[in-house]
Formats: structure tokens, C-alpha cells, sequence
């Protein structure tokens, strides 16, 4: 089990900041996808992972107790 | 206790307060940006904004910022504070200052905090327009990230 | 009461209040400089400063930058004051705040007024160290003026 | 007569703020060269004359009345 946090329109689209997802030992591409295909997350492509307050590449493994934020695009300033 | 120069608020912001925080007897030149709620953009009216941050992360960003900054500039000291909720017209969303010796570098250290802030803090900002509203997505219109994440160092 | 832009006064200069003169609705971008006086400058140590100036053509010449200002970055709004007589370490001697609908002329215009203000407002500085004192000359280092007088436009 | 306004380290050298000199409908590049020659001004070269708060060139004319100040190099900021 792995929580994501969520932000922005997609904490609005999805009605609430976090998901708890039954996941975990999975790289953020793997993530991704499912977001995409099992719970109609859009737009993945443009969204950033971090992973315990980092920026996190495709490549790198999500695992248990790891904290998982999706980042859309930032606009501060 | 420890002067925090990296934080995310929810009240108004303190300028002179930062200011304070960069001031040194060997620095002749501090800058500030404010960054303020602007009523027009593109034609289209702002009514209010609301800005979020993913807080702790917000943070850690705006101190990588300033490891970045202390490496290209090292006799700089900068201090940000972001602002997040509800804002309206001309109310201050952001604030950097960057003191220096001299001032060359504390108008380049603060340009590129400003730059570095629009890219890699996680913070985010819903237009309220007259005829609806929307979360902005990168201003800096990069989209997405290029390289498949934010540049932390170059 | 119209509130004037450009000052040279004898008291503590109000940073809020200047960057007030500049907030417009139409404003995203506030820059400001902030001149202090710098206790070490090359290896030397400063123990206080005393500036002078030949009032009524500082305030012309800051009018004058204004101008400049205007034709190079036509939506910025500049205020400048400027501190005389005795200042001591961090003391703040100059403010400048330039507001702009985006941020890059509120940098561009904040430089290039304080670069103008070193080149021909009227003002002279006199340092006090801790082995004597002097009147410094052109801190630019382009002595005297190669043209005959300082470029009023360019 | 015409007043000259001095300031800096003139002002010093003088011992007072402004002179009253017998002089006028000389050029800016006169009233220098009598500067230096009968009133012992050093470093009239990196001195720029303003006639009524404007800075002069050396073929102005200064007259009766104007507002003349020799503006050594300035070092505010």
C-alpha cells in the first residue's frame, strides 16, 4: 500500500488530496500507467513524481512507507 | 531560535521583516522581488487567486535554490517567502531577498531565484476570472519537462 | 497631495512606503534596490559616510532617469529616494522600486536606474575610515566624462 | 558677478559652499580655465560645470543671473 498525495486540478478531479493504492516495489513509469489505464488519471504525461520530497526519474522504485506526491506543472511566483 | 529564510505562509507577508533577514554589515546591495496579484493578464481579468503549495517539499526546493545560488554567487544571502490561499488584486504573493557586496549579483541571484521558484517549487496558482477558473499550468510554457524532470543542477 | 517620486531626504528612508508608490493594479512585478553602506571595501574598513548633494539637480537628474526609463520600459513605474548626510554601517543610503506588469523590465529598469544614478545625479559620498577619510570620485572608474559630460540619452 | 555652487571635496578646499566671482558671458571652458590659473583650483579636468541645474558643455555660455555649480564626479548610490 502506497499513499500519493495529490495537488491542483488533479486533488479536485479526484475529490479529495490523497489516494491509497494498493502498490508498492513499482518504478514511477509503472505508476504512471496505472494511474492512466486503471484509475483515468489524464494528462500523466505532463505530471512530475516525487518520492519523499524529491523529484523522482522514471526509473527510480516507489516503496513501501515511501511518501508519493504527484506534481503538475508548478506555477508559483 | 533560528531565523527561517525558506517558508510558505498563509498571512500577509512581512517585507521589511526580510529584508532584515538578508542584511549584513559587508553587504552594500539588497534586492528584493515582489512578486504581487495582478488585475490583467492577456486581456482577461484576474479576480482573485489562490495559490497551494506540497509545503515540506516547497521548502526543500527553496533551499536547493539557495545551494544553487550560493555556488554561483557565494557572497550572497537570500531569504524567500511564498504566500499561498486566497489573494486578491496587488497583494503580495512572493518575496525574495538577496543581499550582496555589491550589486551585480544580487539582481542576478534574485532573477534567478525567481526563475528557479517558477520551475522546481512545487506550488501552485488557480486563476479566478469573471467568467470561471483554472489551475495555471507551467507558465514558462516548457511543457513538460524536457529532460523528464526539473533541472536541479546544471 | 501629489506624492513625489523622487527625494533626496535627510531621515531614514521607509522601504514599504516607496514600494507603496509603485503598486498598481496592473502591476505583477515589484523590484527594489536597496543601497546600504557596507563596512569592508576591498580590505578597508568603513566607520561611517556622509553624502552630499546639490539637491535641486539631483532630484532634476532622478526625473531625467525617469524619462529614460519610460521610453525603454514604457509600463514601468519607478520611485527613487535617496539618503544624505551621516549613515552608519547598514544604514540604508538609496531605494529604488520599479513595479511592471512582468517581471523582466522591473529587473532591467531597477539596474539600469541605479547604474544611472552613479553616473550623473548629483550626490557625492564621503568616506570616514577608521585612518582618515576622503570624498570619492567617479566610482565607475571612467574618468573624467569622455564625451565632455555624462550621456543624459542614449 | 556670478555665484558658483561647490560641493565635495571643493567645498572643503574653499572653505565655504559657493563662490561670487567678476565674471560672466565667459564659456564653461573659460570660467575653468580661470578657475585653475587665478583661483588655484586643482583637477578642473574631472570637474563638470551645471548651468541651472543642467549639465553644460565647455562652448555654454554662462550670463548674468545663471545658476552655475562645478560638479565634481559623483559617487552616489
Amino acid at each position: 500500500m502506497i499513499t500519493i498525495l495529490l495537488f491542483a486540478h488533479l486533488q479536485e478531479e479526484a475529490g479529495k488530496d490523497y489516494l491509497e493504492l494498493p502498490l508498492e516495489n513499482i518504478t514511477v513509469e509503472e505508476l504512471k500507467k496505472t494511474l492512466k489505464n486503471d484509475y483515468s488519471f489524464t494528462q500523466m504525461d505532463q505530471i512530475m513524481v516525487a518520492i519523499n520530497e524529491e523529484f523522482a526519474l522514471s526509473t527510480d522504485i516507489i516503496k513501501q512507507g515511501d511518501t508519493v506526491a504527484l506534481i503538475p506543472p508548478v506555477s508559483g511566483g | 531560535m533560528k531565523e527561517e529564510l525558506f517558508l510558505i505562509v498563509e498571512e500577509p507577508i512581512d517585507v521589511p521583516a526580510l529584508v532584515k533577514k538578508v542584511e549584513r554589515r559587508e553587504a552594500g546591495a539588497i534586492t528584493t522581488f515582489i512578486g504581487t496579484v495582478r488585475e490583467w493578464t492577456k486581456g482577461k481579468r484576474t479576480v482573485y487567486l489562490e495559490y497551494q503549495a506540497y509545503k515540506p517539499m516547497a521548502v526543500k526546493m527553496m533551499k536547493v535554490i539557495d545551494q544553487e545560488i550560493k555556488e554561483k554567487w557565494p557572497d550572497t544571502k537570500i531569504a524567500i517567502t511564498h504566500r499561498i490561499g486566497q489573494l486578491d488584486i496587488t497583494d503580495i504573493a512572493v518575496v525574495i531577498a538577496v543581499s550582496s557586496p555589491h550589486r551585480k549579483a544580487a539582481y542576478e541571484a534574485n532573477e534567478y531565484a525567481i526563475e528557479r521558484i517558477k520551475q522546481i517549487v512545487p506550488i501552485w496558482k488557480k486563476e479566478h476570472w469573471e467568467d470561471g477558473q483554472t489551475w495555471l499550468g507551467d507558465q514558462l510554457e516548457t511543457v513538460p519537462y524536457p529532460s523528464g524532470k526539473p533541472i536541479i543542477k546544471e
